[in-house]
């Protein structure tokens, strides 16, 4: 693999890797509350549909993160709802809002388009661009620094670039202010900050809501940063993935990073070299889509070990019985 | 100690429920411009009016109620097992190469070749993140979601590489013998020259559906292992003061989990497709857990919710021929479903709770 | 009234499915009728679908793709007075009509076409799923893409090989600046949704894409270079319009019988140059006569030109 | 136990507080005044209501009805949060701490000034070094609290009040847990605070303690108040049979020990942990037919440990014979079951998370570790009707309360879950029982009823050990005591011959040889 090759597969990764990431740190502030969401799927679909489609009708990509992100809320209100509020069981709420999502997104966009649950393609202003970093032209001749600065780094659409803010950020909120180490707490120990004189529903709906937006910015970005539009199922699977790198990251915001590049690295991998020929035998192509997968169960049973959730996590807060 | 009669705790709240679900239902339907009315009268129609359309709600059910029992099993040790769907289709291998590779003489002993196969071939899918969560302490739901994509890769493989019959467009299996075919509900029960059932899918495996329930009811509440099982899942320090070996019993209860699973491909694959397909599983492993989940992880309640979401199925499949609805509906009634009588019961609970409370005190004073 | 089943990719899945809905349409609109039609959700509904509208007297029953094939084989045996159409199948009955189409043929124009247009000499396939028929796309794209520039580089890439390979615009998209970045500056996408995402990256970096089933030149003006057509909606919309009378047997829509074909049209005139033409319409002869035959992957299971 | 002379508001009052946890009334019509500068006593029976009075006071339950006065000011007190500015604090008989953070974390949560952590750590770091030196509160701020020993996660429990500014502090059931010279410093700074005037409600199950700490005591049954008296007017007799509603025996019974054969023999006994620490380091024990062997020591020396191992879930190096027969210390054949098989039974020192499946009915419980005998079973399936039967008379004769089979674990009170416990190993005419903290958090009444079941047993001639962090209660009980520290044995001496002060001591590490040479 030469370097520029290796570049672009780099490149590859960290688009597949963002709408990961930012599922996986939504996840990671849902589950440090002690909210558990394998809702992030629906979510993040559902977002992708209301940015698509509110971008594609007003024109604007930033009417559309809007929409994406509201739309994902009000899919956080529900699970809030039932597993805040009503106390529910959260996997079945997070199963619901899964299959509400992939069947909600079609009829409306059905509806309100006629294309076949799919939102109009859209236009260069829907879409979000990408950025030219400052320099990137100028680097350039820099050997290995100059093509990983234009290649890799520079021109990402603005979102890659939050995305990639949000882990110092989240790991700044957890560990540096009032507010992290309330919902810690909450998400260890609820009663314990019940009586230190919190509440605890209003700390866990916080990071239900918190976990809403950012699946809405995956999921607009899936729409209108990586695609041009919304297709039905778009999300394929990445909330999953999201959710198996947030384990893997044992609810770690850096580990978040890592564990979710780590993802794309491998999708990209496999994008990048199907069916490779490995001593006159050729791997079949099945194996090399299988493999991100298969090297997730390795590294889980090698190297990670136990993954330790949050102790309240699953468990709705029940003072009386 | 009970604050609610029983009947009301079993029956009432859910109906509320459903009716909840049924009411958000219908404003969706209205939503989309057509009418709630018409749609509900073709779904109970199609799905319970008919002979054929209880051929099709009991063939849903079936399936239904293997990956309900297998979500519940795993459950009970308090392992989350996602992995239906891929052990399912593994369990769909098993049964592809025992009935295309050996010459069954009679239904009868091919169904049992088939589920033994099946089992095998589901619980030998669910082993490695059984064993990885025992041993390693690999997170199992992260690992049966790695091995359902993974077990569509191999499925994919074997159906376009191996089981393919040369020549067909198809990525499917050659078709089994004649000799395997299951009778089912049409050949079963049907006078000779009626209709009744006729083209259903429903066949012999429902009742094989019925006994897994029966085996898993003595064998969670009524056996041995069924009790280490329960132990284990509800105090995994108390398991061990006890004796009971946790990696036994989350590699055992994973295992009987899988087979359970990987039989449900013995009413579709041998019962319904007569041959191995790509999409036999239908995301039926999913529905598996809506399934155990509502149906509290109890035989009885998992046979009512599989049937509910087999009539959902069916009904929804009636509102897909004669109306332009778009198929998704389904999914979404399916998702009001679930969020009610699963997520929101508490909603309903917790009123009546309080109501009950009163009255009985009322009546006491 | 006449009866569309549309296979598990739904009617609006913008290839193949999408094809025949809208000969469906166009019929319904041309001549006011009215038909049934369904999205099959599940395997179990093949043969419900087909017996449900059977019984309700609709007639023809119009299905969509081979994987129909093995229910109606079962079912159309029962109702005789019924006409049962089978589009991508290979059903043999007296009241079937099976259409097949050679999609081999019409990839082979686009593959010429990618070749004339390609200044690189590498050039792209993006298939859906990973079955036989896709492969019988890229087989045909290859061959044609060597007839014209035999030391041209073909890179053939699968989506996946699970049905989601469908619908996942963004590995389409991924995979397609793989492709770039190795050299393609066309790519020929047969993937369905999929295909959306390669369309839509290959316009924003500038290179040429081929749509496929239906004509998807329009999706990006100018930056489709062609779309490789399987006239499924002629198909369609002639069973519809021949209604009970249709006649039943095997037919083979080829490139003779203009079943297949590559698109022309405002979206794409100005990327056509004169020689393309030539080179379209000389292969074109070639065919119809015999004088090309062009390799079929689903008959021989294997591809002389391209290595899978 | 002197009182204010003048008649200062009083510190606290609450009147007519009922509350109802759906058909259960926990709490009927409470009425009670605290004065200030005092410390009030509550006890009464397991389920009496005492928990849920204190919570309702510090808003973690909300009252059903009736009226709260801090310092003459009526006061709502909807949530904790209006506790705690109404100077209330509480410590729980559950710690209600976040066990993986450190003390100075759980001492700021919910008391944070400001948005960001950094100031209201160095604030409370500061402060707490001050407390510390006060009260003699001495905790290392940055430990984890998972890595504490109880007595200091409990001293963190009072800190939190203290840095809150309590001027009322609630303890629930405080000394449950504690050793003997931890309980001793409880009340010392218990007794600051007072000085300071403060004021303290402590429920307890210990009479003793009532009796020697507090000014006045309140005895609660069945979620009524029955009689509020000043302490130093009652008897622990007389509060004994207001609590239960009968008279009972504080002292056991005991009849001079008959030892017989060896039983149980310990040699060399070394136990490692998960995370590579010694925690036992070569112990050689006995335990002779009819015989009680009390092991006391402070939490975490090891006897914890020294307990698995014999109960068969901790791996271990060494050797154990019960009547001579080796026992396997790792792998095949070490587990409960075999354990259990080799004639050893056991109540373990956490009956909610060891011994009982909290959520199982009793008479599911009643066979817990002995379900897979041949006696339990009918062909392939456990007998269910059977062991039903038997739990349903095994609770009639242990007096579980109430004796309803059906009804499920946690819906017992403690003490009657220990019942259950104890007559489920002792009904199996065990070689060997082992016993952890028979009496933890019950009440006297079952006290006195456990504690007599163990003399029985071991007057039917078995061989007990018996592991208790009460003193008291292992030098009433046991026949033999061997004190325990840092994973060794300090000694041994006959209960009879020695006192609390000289096994004190040796708890804290003076060998008992050391003491002799003295
Ligand atoms: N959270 C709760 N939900 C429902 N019922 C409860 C709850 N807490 C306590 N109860 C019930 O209220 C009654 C009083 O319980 P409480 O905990 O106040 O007793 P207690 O006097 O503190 O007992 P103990 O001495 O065991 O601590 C009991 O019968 C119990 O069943
Ligand atoms: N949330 C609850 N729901 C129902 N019953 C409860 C609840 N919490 C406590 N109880 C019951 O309240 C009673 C006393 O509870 P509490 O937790 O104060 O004491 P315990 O820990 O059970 O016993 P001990 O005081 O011996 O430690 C018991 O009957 C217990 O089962
Ligand atoms: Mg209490
Ligand atoms: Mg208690």
């Amino acid at each position: 693999m030469d370097f520029l090759t290796l570049l672009q597969v780099l490149d590859s990764s960290v688009r597949l890797a963002i709408p990961l990431l930012l599922a996986c740190l939504a996840g990671l502030y849902s589950e440090r509350a002690g909210i558990f969401d394998i809702g992030l799927e629906g979510k993040m679909l559902a977002a992708a549909f209301a940015a698509g489609a509110f971008a594609a009708v007003s024109g604007s990509v930033w009417v559309g993160l809007l929409a994406g992100i509201g739309a994902s809320m009000i899919l956080s209100a529900i699970h809030g709802i039932a597993s805040i509020t009503f106390r529910g069981n959260q996997l079945i709420s997070g199963v619901a809002i899964n299959m509400l999502a992939a069947g909600m997104t079609v009829l409306i966009a059905q509806d309100w388009f006629g294309q076949g649950g799919r939102t109009p393609s859209l236009l260069t202003e829907g879409r979000m661009s990408p950025i030219t970093l400052p320099f990137a032209e100028m680097f350039q001749s820099i050997p290995l620094f100059g093509p990983t600065y234009k290649e890799l780094i520079s021109g990402h659409s603005l979102i890659v670039y939050v995305a990639f803010a949000f882990v110092p950020l989240t790991w700044w909120v957890l560990y540096r202010t009032r507010f992290g180490l309330r919902l810690r707490a909450v998400g260890e120990n609820p009663a314990s900050v019940d009586t230190a004189g919190v509440s605890v529903i209003r700390l866990r709906y916080t990071a239900v809501m918190i976990c809403g937006v950012l699946c809405g910015v995956a999921g607009a970005y899936l729409a209108t940063g990586l695609q041009a539009g919304f297709i039905k199922d778009m999300t394929a699977g990445r909330g999953f993935i999201a959710l198996a790198a947030l384990i893997f990251a044992k609810w770690r915001p850096w580990y978040a990073l890592w564990a979710c590049l780590l993802f794309g690295l491998l999708q990209a991998l496999a994008v990048r070299f199907q069916s490779i020929e490995i001593g006159g035998v050729v791997i079949p192509v099945q194996l090399m889509e299988a493999l991100p997968f298969i090297l997730t169960v390795v590294i889980l049973a090698g190297f990670v070990g136990r993954a330790i959730p949050p102790r309240a996590g699953g468990e709705p807060y029940v003072k009386e019985r | 100690m009970g604050k609610m009669p029983l009947w009301a705790d079993a029956i009432l709240v859910p109906l509320i429920s459903l009716l909840l679900a049924a009411f958000f239902s219908a404003l969706v339907i209205l939503g989309i411009g057509e009418s709630p009315v018409e749609a509900f009268t073709l779904m109970v129609d199609g799905a319970l009016k008919r002979s054929a359309g209880w051929g099709y709600t009991l063939y849903y059910t079936t399936n239904f109620i293997f990956t309900g029992l297998a979500v519940a099993v795993a459950f009970h040790a308090r392992l989350f097992n996602i992995g239906g769907e891929g052990q399912a289709m593994i369990g769909g291998v098993g049964v592809a190469l025992v009935c295309l590779y050996i010459p069954w003489p009679h239904w009868s002993l091919a169904i049992v070749g088939a589920s033994i196969a099946a089992a095998l071939f589901g619980a030998a899918w669910a082993f490695i993140p059984a064993y990885l969560q025992a041993k390693r302490g690999s997170h199992i739901v992260i690992t049966t979601i790695m091995f359902n994509y993974i077990a569509f890769s191999v499925l994919g493989y074997l159906l376009v590489e191996v089981l393919r019959p040369t020549g067909q467009m198809d990525p499917a299996s050659a078709s089994f013998p004649e000799a395997t075919h299951l009778p089912n509900f049409h050949e079963m029960f049907a006078p000779e020259g009626s209709r009744m059932f006729r083209g259903a899918p429903a066949n012999v495996t429902f009742f094989l559906s019925l006994l897994a329930c029966v085996f898993v009811w003595v064998l969670i509440w009524k056996t041995r292992l069924g009790y280490d099982i329960r132990s284990f899942g509800f105090s995994e320090t108390a398991a061990k003061y006890a004796g009971i070996s946790p990696v036994r019993i989350t590699v055992i209860a994973m295992l009987i989990s899988g087979a359970l699973a990987g039989m449900m491909s013995v009413n579709t694959t041998l019962g319904e497709s007569e041959r191995l397909i790509l999409n036999s599983t239908e995301g039926a492993g999913f529905v598996g857990i809506a399934v155990a989940l509502m149906g509290r992880n109890h035989p009885i309640g998992i046979l009512m919710a599989a049937l509910l979401f087999g009539f959902l199925a069916q009904g929804g499949a009636e509102l897909a021929l004669w109306t332009d609805i778009p198929r998704e509906l389904i999914v979404v009634i399916q998702a009001l479903v679930i969020l009610f009588t699963g997520a929101l019961d508490n909603m309903v609970r917790m009123p009546l709770e309080k109501l009950f409370l009163t009255l009985g005190r009322k009546e006491n004073a | 009234d006449p009866a569309v089943i549309f296979d598990l990719g739904g009617k609006f899945d913008k290839s193949f499915n999408e094809a025949g809905y809208n000969g469906a349409e166009r019929w319904a609109e041309e001549t006011g009728g009215k038909y049934l039609d369904i999205e099959l959700q599940s395997e179990a509904q093949r043969e419900q679908a087909l017996r449900r509208f059977a019984e309700a007297g609709a007639n023809p029953i119009v299905t969509m793709g081979f994987a129909m094939t093995p229910t109606i084989e079962q079912v159309a045996p029962e109702y005789p007075e019924t006409k049962f159409v089978n589009i991508d199948g290979w059903a043999n009955l007296p009241n079937v009509q099976t259409i097949s189409f050679a999609e081999h043929e019409g990839s082979y124009l686009a593959g010429v076409m990618a070749a004339k247009a390609s200044k690189s000499g590498t050039v792209g396939f993006i298939g859906g799923m990973d079955i036989p028929l896709i492969r019988k796309f890229a087989c045909g794209y290859a061959q044609g893409v060597k007839s014209v520039n035999p030391d041209a580089t073909i890179i053939a890439n699968m989506t996946g090989t699970t049905p989601a390979a469908w619908n996942d615009p963004v590995k389409g998209s991924e995979l397609t600046k793989a492709q770039i970045s190795q050299g393609a500056d066309v790519v020929y996408a047969a993937a369905g949704g999929t295909g959306v995402g390669v369309l839509q990256t290959a316009a924003d970096e500038g290179i040429l894409s081929i749509g496929v089933d239906s004509n998807q030149n329009h999706l990006h003006p100018g930056k489709v270079l062609t779309s490789m057509l399987k006239r499924v909606d002629v198909a369609v919309y002639n069973a519809l319009k021949d209604g009970a009378d249709l006649e039943t047997g095997f037919q083979n829509l080829d490139l003779a019988s203009n079943g297949v074909g590559v698109a022309i049209d405002e979206n794409n005139e100005s990327l056509i140059t004169a020689e393309m033409t030539e080179a379209v319409d000389m292969a074109t002869k070639g065919i119809v006569s015999g004088e090309i035959t062009v390799e079929n992957y689903a008959a021989a299971e294997s591809c002389s030109v391209l290595e899978f | 136990m002197a009182a204010p002379a003048t008649p200062a508001p009083l510190a606290l009052e609450l009147r007519g507080i009922s509350k109802a946890f759906g058909p259960v009334q926990a709490n009927k019509d409470i009425s009670i005044s605290v004065r200030p500068g005092t410390i009030h006593g509550i006890i009464g029976e397991n389920g009496a209501g005492k928990s849920t009075l204190m919570s309702i006071l510090y808003g973690f339950y909300k009252a059903d009805s009736g009226e709260i006065y801090i310092r003459g000011q009526k006061t709502s007190i909807p949530d904790s949060q209006a506790a705690i500015a109404a100077g209330i604090g509480m410590v729980f008989q559950h710690f209600k701490l976040v066990e993986n953070f450190t003390v100075l974390e759980n001492i700021i949560l919910g008391a944070e000034d400001g948005a960001l952590l950094r100031p209201s750590l160095a604030k409370a770091r500061k402060e707490l070094k001050q407390l510390a030196t006060e009260y003699e509160l001495n905790v290392d701020p940055d430990a984890m609290i998972e890595d504490l020993s109880v007595g200091h996660q409990q001293r963190v429990e009072i800190l939190k009040a203290l840095y809150r500014q309590a001027e009322i502090l609630i303890l629930d059931e405080p000394t449950g847990v504690l050793t003997p010279s931890e309980a001793d410093q409880l009340f010392r700074i218990l007794d600051r605070l007072r000085t300071e005037g403060k004021t303290i409600i402590l429920i307890t199950h210990k009479l003793r303690e009532i009796m020697e700490y507090t000014d006045t005591v309140s005895v609660m049954r069945r979620g009524q108040m029955t009689a509020t008296v000043k302490t130093a007017e009652t008897t622990p007799e007389g509060l004994a049979e207001l609590m239960v509603g009968r008279k009972v025996l504080l002292r056991v019974d005991k009849k001079p020990a008959q030892p017989g054969a060896e039983i149980l023999k310990i040699q060399n006994l070394r136990v490692i942990d998960e995370s590579g620490v010694e925690r036992v380091k070569g112990i050689d024990l006995t335990v002779r037919a009819g015989e009680i062997v009390g092991i006391a020591g402070v939490a975490g020396n090891g006897q914890s440990e020294l307990l698995e191992v014999l109960g068969g879930f901790q791996d271990a190096t060494g050797s154990v014979q019960v009547n001579g027969q080796e026992l396997p210390l790792t792998g095949a054949g070490s587990d409960g079951q075999a354990r259990r098989a080799a004639g050893i039974a056991h109540v373990p020192e956490d009956r909610q998370k060891e011994g009982l499946i909290m959520e199982f009915a009793a008479w599911e419980n009643s066979v817990f570790g002995y379900h897979h005998e041949p006696e339990y079973q009918n062909g392939i399936l456990m007998d269910n009707k059977g062991i039903l039967t038997k739990a349903a008379d095994q609770m009639e004769r242990f007096d579980v309360r109430p004796p309803h089979p059906h009804l499920a674990a946690k819906n017992f009170s403690g003490g009657n879950q220990q019942k259950i416990v104890v007559a489920r190993e002792i009904e199996r005419n065990p070689d060997v029982l082992l016993i952890g903290q028979p009496t933890r958090g019950v009440d006297i009444g079952a006290i006195e009823f456990i504690h007599q079941q163990i003399m029985n047993l071991r007057d039917q001639g078995k061989a007990i050990l018996l592991v208790s962090v009460e003193l008291e209660e292992v030098l009433s009980l046991a026949d033999r005591v061997a004190v325990m520290f840092d994973g060794q044995i300090m000694g041994e001496r006959q209960a009879s011959e020695t006192d609390e002060k000289e096994l004190g001591l040796m708890m804290a590490g003076v060998s008992g040889a050391q003491k002799e040479a003295i």
